[in-house]
Order: structure tokens, then C-alpha cells, then sequence
């Protein structure tokens, strides 16, 4: 064989690590801005904490401290009270990029791509240079602390100073300082988060510390924890080729048929038979050995099924009651209401749920600018603050007609949408936005207008009973001039023309009630 | 008819409606007027009478419907007041009668009215409930215009020539339901648009070398100088020739005259005069008097405008008027009264006007 | 002056004119004329002359400036055109002269003007230049309003009164540059705003019981009317009376009648009354005689209005007026004049203006 | 030590790859959307046909072919000419991510990220189940021919059917078979992309046969290629204490003195002992033993130090001949103006500059819309067609009060803005738009600014020759109605009159040069 010289360019072919890579382009984590930044790190932090007591079946209990260093230095402290980390996956948990139990998993849960704590992590050691603290117990009396921090080229965690010792706690500590962050109250808050937070989880107690001192406490509305979502099964709807072979590849099912059956959703044995006549091949063969064609056949034959809605098990959102108590505990609303869809789903077969309450009147709404409306976004159960113009929510909210359901401009209104699912289409790394999928937008659209006609029959109802009251009281206003002109025209006695006119009224209003008659 | 005469069928009328509320009242039944509807949609062109009126239709007004109560006590409020006008020989304006009727409702905040567009509306009701024009009703229109000419009036005991009065002529009162025709010497009423128009034919001694009556509204004439034209025209059966631009204003202007505006359909037959004719201008004057320098050029407005004239019943009436518009659409152009005075000032006098009497170059 | 000297001395001076160019010319200049500055920046009160005035600031209208030479053509072409009126004994309304005058330019499309707009500043222009009114060039204003009273006028031949014309009166002409008074008999000219309300007085036959020469302007008063009622002053010296509503724009028009206006700033002296008084309505009169029902809101417009009207130095000349405006402010309402016939209809000639005239209870 | 018992979750603790995330979130990669993925991939593949060309110094040629193949089914190939890529080097550059010649370089390229062929191969096999063809050749006569896939799970290129033959090539040729996306022309279509691309490197020739058949060659406008942009050292403006240590970590200078002036750009010796008396150690000592503090004093003390601007040769800008040049003939307009400013610096100490071309007239401007402005926005000379609205091009754009300099919607303009730096902001992994860095809005806006004024120089100026050759023929059109007016009033002969009039129009007008005299 011939000796090929190398070009040049390719002494220097390196491979790097998705550490470096996120690093390098930090503002796509989310980490742009000084105020942004430290509402991103609140974030990535409390939903780790929420998901790790709710998984290991706990109420959730967060402390979240915010505590002013220096000018634009903050320390951030979030502790939940979770099942606690085993010392041998503190690194990985933290320190490591796209590593953790969240990303392979087919079930709903806040966090879902593996990046965001060590994306946290990253960024105070680039601002500070200072390691994060990890504090963590199983609640056995034993406690493990480090210092872990992130050897960015490697994408590896290093834990120095370890210590175990004694002690009560149950759960994790995150101890991180940040530099070239403000914090300022407002709607981009990590204040605005927490209530929002609170909001969309009214099982969960918060205590949070703001950088001046001043202590929150928000107490639980709801005392039981909500049922944990079952892993779900793909559905084949909007299953595509690449992700069928992919299933199939690891499927441990002997033939199609049964890995069909199995390993999905709503396929049942009288389905599989249908499909069996659609395609050329027989669906008895190993699943690893069907080709791309053949999957192309199978995926065709689905789209032509009618496959039943997934199951509710899987999605598990906040629900009609107890988003309906939160409402109220946190808005004192004079009116609302609460939509919760069936589940749909979107491209690749992935389920999930739309929420809506509208709140209306009480502490709803916003002063913000022109509009008094608010717009809370959750994506299971999280609030998303940042990139309102690109996320589907935004795009669903002003596709509705508000006039038309008596909502204008003035109208103090907060308007609430979790999107519950199994995989969360985030727009980018930073999770801020979800994106305009056209089933999500149609699911949030419906759920929007089904809410919005009740609040529409609430606003117009309202003022009907005043009415009528008001009706009677204007015929009486009117009555002695018309008494008097009447009887200066016609020459008779203006005290019996009142009279007469009066009987009238009477007569017209014997009906009324005077608590709120009935409407004519 | 006589001052006394009117007053006296005016104050008929009001005792008859005070009498059928009354009636009512002692059956029980909740009063309730009777009111011809002057919505749009029932105004038609009546092409016996050649005039806008309306179709005929009634809506209710009761006294016991929510929505009614309020206009139910403002027409007895201007009926009362007329009956009271009409009593004491006294004349009111619109916004006198407004301020005259203005006051709190017993125990309330709220006035009898807030503004006149709601006591306006509530004459032009009364107009047609009783079917006369406001003016028996002793409620004057807009003092606007004049008149010149050898025509002696008498109003308020008061003789008068209407000329003899240097370049000014009478100034049109808002009332002249009690004017008089004591004599004229005239053979026609001229019925001009532009004042400044009607100042050149004074100028130029017109009311004598036309044998004219020089009348004009200012623009739209109010209903006052309108009201005086139609009942010179009743009393001495002069004919009324109509002097307007060669726009869709001006036509509109001539249509109001001859047969009267949508705005009062339910009492034009007392203002309008359907056999006024049509002099000028048109456009035909443009080519024959070679006017083509000075056309202005017909603005959106005009266009706008021009096309509604051409949407009305009472234009497509007249083939006459359809093929005028036609042709100022197709030519794009208007042409005004005073671009004549671009042959010469004195051009309009001596020649344009004589020349279409004497022809009678007339449209309808 | 008679209309002999008037027209004797516009001639002069447009002659004049056409020399001074004619001269710079034969001295090889480019012709130009000087015209003093009508631009707001140049507008002043004249605290002496008690009128709003200019300052006396020229500007150059030269041929030779690109920018001018087509307005330098348009002054002369006017002043040409008023020579030829005033010989020829016509009087031409503004849109009169702008068709008699539009023509096209020898070789091009262009016109002498295209829209009135542009002869009217023209008309302003030689106003300034000249220093005489235009009606004095034969150039007459809208005609609009009208007078009754107990006097007797000549104009073009014919003498007449302004009484004893019934509920009318002499409807004022564009032009009054040559009318005459021959006989009167009064004691005051009372200027007032509304139509509608000299209406009212003349029906009460006012006239008489106030010894009054009832003149309207119909709003704002054009030109024609208060130049008649300055001539009618100058001559007899009768105290002029004025009688507006209680409102920013009465208080405006009063200020028009009495110093002038600034769009005719150049020539307010051949205009403006400074010993005009205010009779009403004021603030105080809506306590006095109990008008709080009848008072209308201050709205957003009335309110800007009033806003400028202080801003004005010859407001602030008058602390009385501005004592009205600061409490019209401050209570939001104004008040109309015909608002006094919710006392009674006969009220403002029985009480109301007696009662002020006697006490001689007048703002300056 | 006790046995601390694991909880469940962490049974399922895996690690994963980048490749992975972004199979699974590849809307960050720009590939959302049927029409737009199509033109992302077109333009991850030219990007790098370019780069691998002019790193060889070669003149770069393109051949960029899209075939339609079915239904929303097409193949997309794009060949270069430049060294060919070493058989062992292959799977890397196009089949794994995060590796590759371009992330750790300090040094303008127009990929940077390591991300994009892989993402392109990776979407191809995602949606048809099939490799992308690799064929290359070093102009040996030697070519390599193979089908390259990508492990997803391991991050790591799969190489089948390799062949190695004789033939004549010099190059890399891709060809990837895609579905789900649309071929569709307008102003995102890989056509405005190929044009756009050719406008800001008059350098390349590029031959484009679109999926109907049409072939499209743009040939050169220039025939010398760009200079390289030298390797650059980072300049200490804007640095951050993470990058001073990261650098110092690796330096192979003994002492921070020598580390300082080595490792970056424009630190002198006399600003080394400036900075000395500044901070409160010795420079002497090594620089990896340099501690965050330390680091935070250099940091403060190059902000109060005054360096000189970066160098211009590690950036190179199109130039304002060659942009010129191309944007006459590709244009074609009345008037063009180019404005290339000086290097400055952004966050990070990253040079960066920016140059803009304004044309007016001929085939400027665009058609779409009420607004006839047409924005190109190049990073590197790569076409930015997506995420308008975010990117720092448009809010320099915006911030422009264009009706200042005579521009209203209606004026035919292009406006090409081209950003230049060692690393581009980009807003996403997609790099569809620049961020929106001040230190960059504000360059942007000084350039813009300078090109707008002197196109509003050009169109307010155009008309005044014109003006005052017709300036001459208004006096003469009002000069006999002056004459005859003023004849009239004087009572003068009219014709001497108009003779004196016409002197004095001569004689103002004596110097007037009917071929466009000078103005007043």
C-alpha cells in the first residue's frame, strides 16, 4: 500500500468533551445575562432535588438559600430531602455531563437531559474557581461531604476533601458560589420561580432565604404526594423507522409479533393481526432481523390503525383539584377554573397532558406593561421564566380570541399551563421554551377555549342580577316627569297619572327577588 | 297656511297624543307611542310623489320597557314644551330647547339629557309621531343663508323688500313658518350653492336681468332655507331653478331640494320641491364653455361620495343625473360655479345663465 | 372714507409697487419685493396699540430665488388682477379670483396655481406689502352673519334699514368697504356669538329694550363681519358689546373682536376694537344665577384651547381673563349662552343683559 | 463502615452520549422543520467543503447537488477540492461529535463547533436507516470510497464497504440520502443559501443543480485566495480568571512574566511591569502555580491597563475589494458602499470584526414584504438564514434611523453585514444567529452607521445636478407673466420689460455647465 501523506491540518485532530463543548457556549444552558443566570442555577437545582424525593416516594421539602458574597457573588444552597446519593455516584450525578438515571428512561420526569446540575456545577467554577460543596445522607445517621468539581476536558467529576461523620439529615446539600451574577426582584426572579414553583406544586413545602435576609416559608396545600408516574411504553403513533429499529434492536421479544405487544402500547393481539395483513413480511421473524424496509411497512401500517389514546398512567400532571387549591390559596382568584385534556400524543410517539387554570380577579393578572394578563408556563410542574415569545404556551395563549370571552387588556387574569409528558421538546439546552409541535399547540388551543368559555360565562353573568335590580329603580326615576308632562298636556291630575304609571311598574316587577331574581 | 292655522293644527295634534297615552293609562296598559321608523332601512324613493319618505313602518316606544323609558320621558318632555312654546308665541333653537329642558331627575344624579344628539333625536321622533316639521313646533332650524330679490315679506308685523338692500340681501331666519308673501315681481327662484356665488349676481344686478329670486343655503342648506324655498315655490308657484358646482356635492345639494334628504324621510314633503330643475353646472358646460383649465381634479371623497349618489333610488331615477355622474366618474374631474369666472367675473351673469334660461337647459 | 378714497389709495399704492420694481429693473437688479414677516415667530401684542401686531420684520421675495419665483409671479399677477377690480368697480370672493386668475404657463402644464391655498397666502401677502385690507383690493371675505338694529345703511345705490325685517336681518355682505351709515339709533353694538341667540333677542325684541345693534357673526366671525362692525364703531363710536359663551372659544372670539388674530396679524388694525367689552358669559355668572345644572363638561379640546389662550400675551394682559380662565380650569365646565334659558326663555333680554348693561358689569 | 444501602434509582445510573443528546433534541442543531433542515444541512457540509479547502490553500471549488428521490425523500451531495481527508481520519470528522480539528483552535474558521457534519450524517440515517457515502482522495491518484454511520450510543463512526481505487479526484465527496424534509425555493432555500454564499466569497467557484435539474455555476469574481488568518493568542481584554488559568495551566513558559507576554496578544514588556506594580506577588513565580486570587488581581489590573487593539492579521474580513467586487456583480446596483472597521474585542478577549456593504438600486433590495430592505447576515462569511429576529445583525440593523439617510421602506437596498472573529457567539448549537454581545451591537451599529451616511450623501446628492439644469428653465417659464403682470400695473412696454427679466436669468445662470454644473 501506497504511503498517503497526512495534510498538515490533521496533526492537530482532537477529540473533546461535551464538558468543553457547553463550556465554551454557556449561553446555551441558559447561562446569558447576569440576572438570568442565577434564576438558571435555582432552577437546575430545585428540579433535581423535587424529582429526587418524589422518586424515592418523600414529600418533598426544599431549602433554597440565596446569600450575597460580594458585589455580583452570590452563594446558592438548595437541599432537599430526597433519598440521598451513594458516595460512588456523587461525581457522576454532578460532575458529569449527559450521565444519570434521567436520559434513557421512557417516564415523566422535571429533568430529563443529564446536563443541567453539572452545567451549574461548571458554572460557579468558571466564575469563582471554587469547588461546589455536596452534603448528602441516606438518612442513616451517616453523612458523606465533598468538594466535587468538574475537570472540564475529561467531562469527569473530581470529589476532594471527603469527609463521612455522624449526624441527623436525610437528603442532599448543594453548596455553590457564583460570580458575575445580580439578583434583582422582578419577573425573572429567582423569587418568581420559587412562587411559581409553589404554584404548579402545592405538595411540596419551600423555605427560601433571599440574598437580603428575608425568609419565605410556603407550606404545603396538599399533604400527599402524587402518584408516580408508571415508565411508560412507547405508543406507535408517530413512531418513526430509525426509533422502531432502535426498539427492536434491544427488544428481548422472539418475534415481531409478540416484541409488538410488548413492547409498546394499545398494540393488541387483534391489532397485530391487522397489521400482519398489511405488510409483506411475517411478523414472526426475530425482531432484530427486520430491515429498514420492512420497519418502513410496519410504520406505514400503523399510521393506518387506529391505536387507542395512551394510557393515563404513565403522565402523571398536577390535576384538576389540586391545581384548583393551589390556585386559590396562592390568588385568592373571585373566579376560576381548571382544565385538565385526555392524553395525545406528539412526533415519535410521545405522550402527554395539557393543563389550564385561569384565574381571574383577587391577586391574578399582572401590572407588567400594557396588558394585564399573566402567563404562568410549567413543563411538568416546572416554571419556565425566560424565551416567552418562542414557547408553544405563548403561541397557544395568543391564538385565542380573548374578546370574544369578555377578556380585554384591563381584565386581571393569570393564565396557567403545565405541559406533562414524557419527554419535554425543549427548543434548546436551556430548557426555556417548549417547542411549537403542532399537536402540543392544538391540545393547549382546545384547553384554552374550553376554559376560557366558562370564564367568559362567569364575566358576562356577573353583572346580569345587578341588573334587573337597577332596571326597577330606573322606571322610578323616570316616572314623575313623565307623570307631569303627561298631565300638564292632557289637562288631568298629575297624583293619579303617577299612580297609574306606578301600578304598572308594580305589576311588571311583582316577580322580582330582591336577593337576585332570575334574569329576563 | 296661516300662523294661526298651523299653531292650531300643532296644538291639535299634541291634546290628540296626550289623550291616546291617557286612554291607555286608565285601561292599564302600560302607555306606549306609536313612532314611524326613520332607520334607513325604511327610507325609500316614492316615485309618485318624487320624494325620499319613508316606508310606513312603526316601532313601539313604552313607557315599561327598560331601554324605552328614558326616550318615553324625553319626547313628553318636548311635546309638553312645544305645546308651551306654541302658547306664548315664542320660537326656541335646538340647543335652547336642550338647555330649556335641562335639569336632575328627583333624587337622582342623572339629567333629563346628557347632550342634544339625545334631545335632537327626540324632536325628529316628535316630527314624525305628529307628522308636521319642527318649525310648527316653534323650534327653529339653523339661521343660515339669504335672499334677494323684489319680493316684499312680512313676518312678525314687519313688511320688508327683499331688495333695495345694497350687496347684503335678508338673512334667512331659522323660523319663517309665520312669513308672509305680501307681492314679487319675479319670474323664477334661483337656487344658488356658494354665497360668494349669490354675492356676484347681486353684484351684477342679476335679480333684474334675470327676473330672479336670489336664494342661497351656503353649502347643504338647513332646513330653514330650505322650508322658505318650498313654501315661496308653494305660494307663488315660481319655478325653482337649483345653481350648484358640477360635482357630487353639488348634485347631492339639488337632490336634497328636489327630493329631500334620508335624514328627515319621515317629514321631506314638507321641504322638498320635486319640480326644481337642474341649470348647472355639468359637464357638458366643461366642453362647451371650454372650461377645461379650471377643473379641479375629483378627490377620493368626491369619488367616495359620487359613488353613493349613484347608489340612491332617486338617482338612477333621473338618467339625466346617472349619465352626468358617468361622465364626471370617466373624465375625473369637478368643475365649481366660480370657475366661470375665468371666461370673465361678469361671464355668469351676461352670458352662462341667460343663455340656459332662455333654452331651458335644464336637467330635471 | 368713502369708497372713492378707498379705491383712490389702493390704486396709489399698487402703483407705487409696480414702480419700485419696474425702477431695480432699469437699475439691472433682480426685482424683488419686501414683504414683512407674517410667521408666528414675528407675531407680538403691542401693548399700546392694544392689537396683536408684527414686528415690522421683512422678508425678500426676490425673482431670481428658485424658491420664490413662482410666488413672486402669483403677487403680481394678484396685485395686477385687484387693479383691474378696483377700476372695473367688481368685488371677487378669494375663489373667484383663484379661477379667474388660473391659467396654464405659456409651454408647460403648469398652472398660475393649483389650489387656493396657494392664491390665498398670496392675497395675505400684498395685504402686508400694501398695508390695506384686501376688501380694500376688492377682494371680499365669506360672507356670513348678519345685523338688526335700529340703523339705516346705503350700499351701491340703495338705502335701507336694518330693522323691521321680522325675525331676519341684513345679511352682512363679503365686502362692506363701501357701505354708509346714514342713521342710527342706538346706544350700543352688541356682538354676538351665536345665531341662534340673536334670534332669541330679536324675537324679544331687544333691539329696542336694550337700545342695541344685534350682530352675529355665526362663530368665530369672519372677516366681513368684523370689519363691518369695526367700520360701524369707528364711525358712530357706539361702545361695542360682546356677548360670547362662557367657554375657551368665546373667550377666543372676544379676543379676535378686540385685538385681532394672528393669521391677519399684518393688517388686525383695519379689524380689531381694542375698547371692546365682555359682557358674558363668565365663571361667576354660573353661581349668580345658578347655572350649575346647565354648565357642559371642559372636554379634552376645550381644555388644550384654554391652554393656549393663557399661554397668550394678550391674555396675560388682562388679569380678569385670566381670572376666568384659571377658574374655568379649576371647576371643568363651561358654560353657554343660550345654557340662561333654563331660567326662561325670555330670561337673557329681561335679566340677564339688562341687568350687566346697567351695572356696566363688563370684563375689559 | 456500615453498608450504606443504594436506592433504587440509581440501579438505572448510565452514562450517554452527546451524540445521543442531540439524536434526541436535534431541533438544537437546526434540524426542525421540513424546508429548514434541508438548507442546515446543505450548510453544515459547505462550511466545511470551504474551511478544508483554504486550510490547504487551495481556491475552493464546490459542487453542490440535491436529488429528489420520492416523496419529501432526497439525496444531497456536496463535493470539495481540497487535501482529502486520511482514511484513519474519516470516521472522526464526519461520524463522531465534539472531535475534529476545529474546537480547540484559536483561530478563524467558519466551522467551530465539531458538531455539524456529524449532525447532518446522523439526521440522514435517522430518517432513511442509510450511511452516507464518503469518498476522498489526496490527488494521488488514490481514492478511498466508503459507508459511513454513526454508533449513536457510543458516539463513534462505523465504516462499511471500504474501497481504495485509482482515479483522478482531489477532495471529499459527500453524498447523504435524507427524508422528511422539502425542497422549496424562497428566501430559506438551500438556493439563497448557495447565492448568498457566493456573494461573500467571490473566491469560490460553486456548481448547483437544484432538485428540478437546473445547474447553476457561479464562477469566481476573484482569483486569489484569501490570505490565512494567522493562529491567534488571546488578547487580555475581557479575559475571565477561568480562561487566565486555563491558559496558565498549559503554558510552557516559566514565569507569569513570560507566560503574559508569549501567551497573549499585545501584553509588552513595559505593560508586564506596569501590571507588576499593580498586583501583590511576584511575577517570577511559575505560572501554574498561579491561585485564583492571584489570578482575579492580573484580571483587575488588565482592565486598568490600556492595550492596543488585537492584531488584524489572525482575523481576515472578505475586504472591502473583494466584497466590493462581488457585491457589483452580483447586484448590479447604482450605488454600493463597503465599510470594514478595526478588530475589537468581546467577552473572553475574543477580536472579532465587522464589515458591512450597503447596495442600492439595480438588483438591491428585496421584493418580500412591505419593507424593500434586504438583510444578509454572514458569520465567517457562512449565509445566516434562520432566527432573524434574535440575532445581533438584525437589532444593529434595526437600531439604524435609516429615514435620516433618505432610506424608507420603499428604497431598493441590501444590506450585508459580515461578522468575523475567531469564535462566533452563536445563539444555539444550530448557529443560526449571533448573540446579542453590546461590545459587537455597538461595532455593528458604528459600521452601518458610517455606510449610511454615505449613502445618504449619494441619494440625497443624486438629484441636485438635475435640479439645477431645470432650476434655469423655471425662471424662464415664469418670466412672461411677470413681465406681462408688472407691464400691466407700470403701464411699461411688456417685451422690454421681459428682455430686462431675461438678462438677469443669464447672467445668474452664465457659469452653468449643461453637463452638470456645480450647485449653489
Amino acid at each position: 500500500m501506497t504511503h498517503i501523506p497526512e495534510p498538515q491540518q490533521f496533526k492537530e485532530f482532537k477529540e473533546h468533551s461535551v464538558a468543553e463543548f457547553f463550556k465554551k457556549n454557556r449561553q446555551m444552558l441558559g447561562y446569558s445575562g447576569k440576572i438570568k443566570s442565577l434564576t438558571t442555577i435555582i432552577h437546575e437545582y430545585c428540579t433535581n432535588a423535587i424529582d429526587a424525593a418524589e422518586e424515592e416516594g418523600t414529600l418533598p421539602e426544599l431549602y433554597v438559600e440565596i446569600k450575597e458574597m460580594g458585589p455580583e457573588h452570590y452563594k446558592v444552597i438548595v437541599e432537599d430531602n430526597g433519598p440521598g446519593i451513594p458516595e460512588n455516584y456523587v461525581g457522576k450525578a454532578f460532575g458529569q455531563m449527559l450521565a444519570g438515571t434521567k436520559f434513557h428512561r421512557f417516564v415523566q420526569q422535571r429533568g430529563q437531559q443529564g446536563i443541567g446540575a453539572a452545567g451549574a456545577v461548571m458554572f460557579g467554577q468558571v466564575t469563582t474557581g471554587k469547588p461546589t460543596k455536596v452534603i448528602t445522607s441516606h438518612g442513616n445517621g451517616r453523612i458523606f461531604e465533598a468538594n466535587l468539581s468538574i475537570d472540564v476536558k475529561k467531562n469527569k467529576a473530581e470529589l476532594k476533601n471527603k469527609k463521612k461523620y455522624s449526624g441527623e439529615m436525610k437528603g442532599t446539600r448543594l453548596e455553590t458560589e457564583l460570580k458575575n451574577i445580580i439578583y434583582q426582584k422582578g419577573m425573572y426572579s429567582p423569587d418568581e420561580y420559587i412562587r411559581r414553583t409553589a404554584l404548579a406544586n402545592p405538595h411540596i413545602k419551600i423555605t427560601y432565604v433571599d440574598p437580603e435576609g428575608a425568609t419565605t416559608v410556603i407550606d404545603r396545600a396538599i399533604n400527599e404526594i402524587p402518584k408516580r408516574p408508571k415508565e411508560a411504553k412507547p405508543h406507535p403513533s408517530g413512531m418513526t423507522v430509525d426509533d422502531l429499529l432502535g426498539y427492536a434492536s434491544i427488544s428481548q421479544s422472539q418475534k415481531i409479533k409478540s416484541f409488538l405487544q410488548n413492547d409498546f402500547t394499545r398494540i393488541s393481539r387483534s391489532k397485530t393481526n391487522k397489521i400482519q395483513k398489511k405488510v409483506s413480511f411475517d411478523l414472526n421473524k426475530r425482531p432484530s432481523s427486520m430491515t429498514w424496509e420492512e420497519a418502513e411497512e410496519l410504520i406505514k401500517a400503523f399510521e393506518e390503525a387506529n391505536f387507542m389514546a395512551p394510557p393515563t398512567d404513565v403522565l402523571i400532571p398536577i390535576g384538576e383539584k389540586r391545581l384548583e387549591k393551589a390556585v386559590k390559596e396562592q390568588l385568592e382568584p373571585e373566579f376560576h377554573t381548571v382544565i385538565e385534556r385526555n392524553p395525545e400524543i406528539y412526533r415519535g410517539g410521545v405522550p402527554f397532558i395539557v393543563e389550564v387554570a385561569l384565574a381571574y380577579g383577587g391577586k391574578s393578572g399582572s401590572e407588567n406593561g400594557d396588558d394585564n394578563k399573566e402567563i404562568m408556563r410549567f413543563a411538568n410542574r416546572v416554571p419556565l421564566l425566560f424565551n416567552k415569545g418562542s414557547c408553544a404556551v405563548t403561541k397557544g395563549v395568543k391564538s385565542i380570541e380573548w374578546k370574544r370571552y369578555g377578556v380585554d387588556e384591563k381584565t386581571p387574569l393569570t393564565i396557567l399551563v403545565n405541559f406533562t409528558s414524557i419527554h419535554v421538546p425543549y427548543i434548546g439546552a436551556g430548557k426555556e421554551a417548549i417547542a411549537n409541535e403542532d399537536e402540543v399547540i392544538k391540545e393547549m388551543r382546545l384547553a384554552l377555549m374550553d376554559a376560557a368559555r366558562k370564564l367568559g360565562r362567569y364575566v358576562k353573568g356577573k353583572k346580569k342580577e345587578y341588573k334587573r335590580l337597577q332596571k326597577k329603580k330606573t322606571f322610578e326615576i323616570y316616572l314623575p316627569e313623565v307623570a307631569k308632562a303627561l298631565s300638564m298636556i292632557t289637562g288631568k291630575d298629575e297624583k293619579k297619572t303617577a299612580q297609574l304609571l306606578e301600578d304598572i311598574v308594580n305589576e311588571r316587577f311583582s316577580d322580582l327577588n330582591i336577593n337576585g331574581g332570575k334574569d329576563d | 297656511m296661516t300662523k294661526d292655522n298651523t299653531d292650531k293644527l300643532a296644538l291639535e295634534k299634541l291634546n290628540q297624543l296626550g289623550k291616546e297615552l291617557m286612554d291607555q293609562l286608565d285601561r292599564k296598559e302600560a302607555p306606549s307611542l306609536k313612532i314611524p321608523s326613520r332607520s334607513r332601512s325604511n327610507v325609500e324613493f316614492d316615485q309618485e310623489k318624487e320624494i325620499i319618505d319613508i316606508t310606513g313602518k312603526k316601532s313601539t316606544r313604552s313607557f315599561i320597557n327598560a331601554s324605552h323609558v328614558r326616550k318615553f320621558m324625553q319626547t313628553l318632555l318636548v311635546a309638553q314644551a312645544s305645546e308651551e312654546y306654541i302658547k306664548n308665541g315664542r320660537t326656541v333653537g335646538k340647543r335652547e330647547l336642550y338647555y330649556n329642558l335641562k335639569h336632575k331627575l328627583t333624587g337622582t344624579n342623572r339629567n333629563t339629557w346628557d347632550d342634544d344628539d339625545e334631545s335632537s333625536a327626540v324632536i325628529d321622533d316628535l316630527e314624525a309621531i305628529l307628522d308636521i316639521p319642527r318649525s310648527q313646533l316653534h323650534i327653529s332650524a339653523k339661521s343660515r343663508g339669504s335672499i334677494y330679490g323684489d319680493i316684499t315679506l312680512k313676518q312678525a308685523g314687519d313688511e320688508f323688500s327683499c331688495k333695495g338692500l345694497g350687496k347684503g340681501g335678508w338673512a334667512i331666519p331659522g323660523n319663517v313658518e309665520d312669513v308672509e308673501i305680501m307681492d314679487y315681481n319675479a319670474e323664477r327662484i334661483l337656487f344658488i350653492e356658494n354665497d360668494a356665488m349669490q354675492s356676484r349676481l347681486i353684484e351684477e344686478k342679476a335679480y333684474k336681468s334675470l327676473n330672479a329670486l336670489l336664494v342661497t343655503g351656503e353649502g347643504v342648506p338647513p332646513r330653514g332655507v330650505r322650508r322658505f324655498v318650498k313654501k315661496l315655490s308653494e305660494e307663488t308657484k315660481l319655478p325653482v331653478i337649483v345653481f350648484v358646482d358640477g360635482d357630487p356635492y353639488g348634485f347631492y345639494i339639488h337632490s336634497v331640494i328636489k327630493h329631500g334628504s334620508m335624514a328627515i324621510a319621515h317629514i321631506n314633503d314638507r321641504y322638498s320641491i320635486p319640480r326644481a330643475k337642474y341649470i348647472g353646472m355639468t359637464m357638458d358646460d366643461i366642453d362647451k364653455y371650454e372650461l377645461h383649465n379650471v377643473t379641479e381634479h375629483l378627490d377620493k371623497g368626491a369619488r367616495e361620495k359620487l359613488k353613493h349618489n349613484l347608489s340612491y333610488e332617486w338617482f338612477k331615477y333621473h338618467p339625466e343625473w346617472v349619465d352626468q355622474m358617468k361622465k364626471m366618474q370617466k373624465k375625473g374631474v369637478r368643475i365649481e360655479q366660480q370657475a366661470l369666472a375665468n371666461k370673465s367675473l361678469e361671464f355668469v351673469a351676461d352670458t352662462y345663465l341667460p343663455e340656459k334660461l332662455e333654452n331651458e337647459e335644464f336637467l330635471p
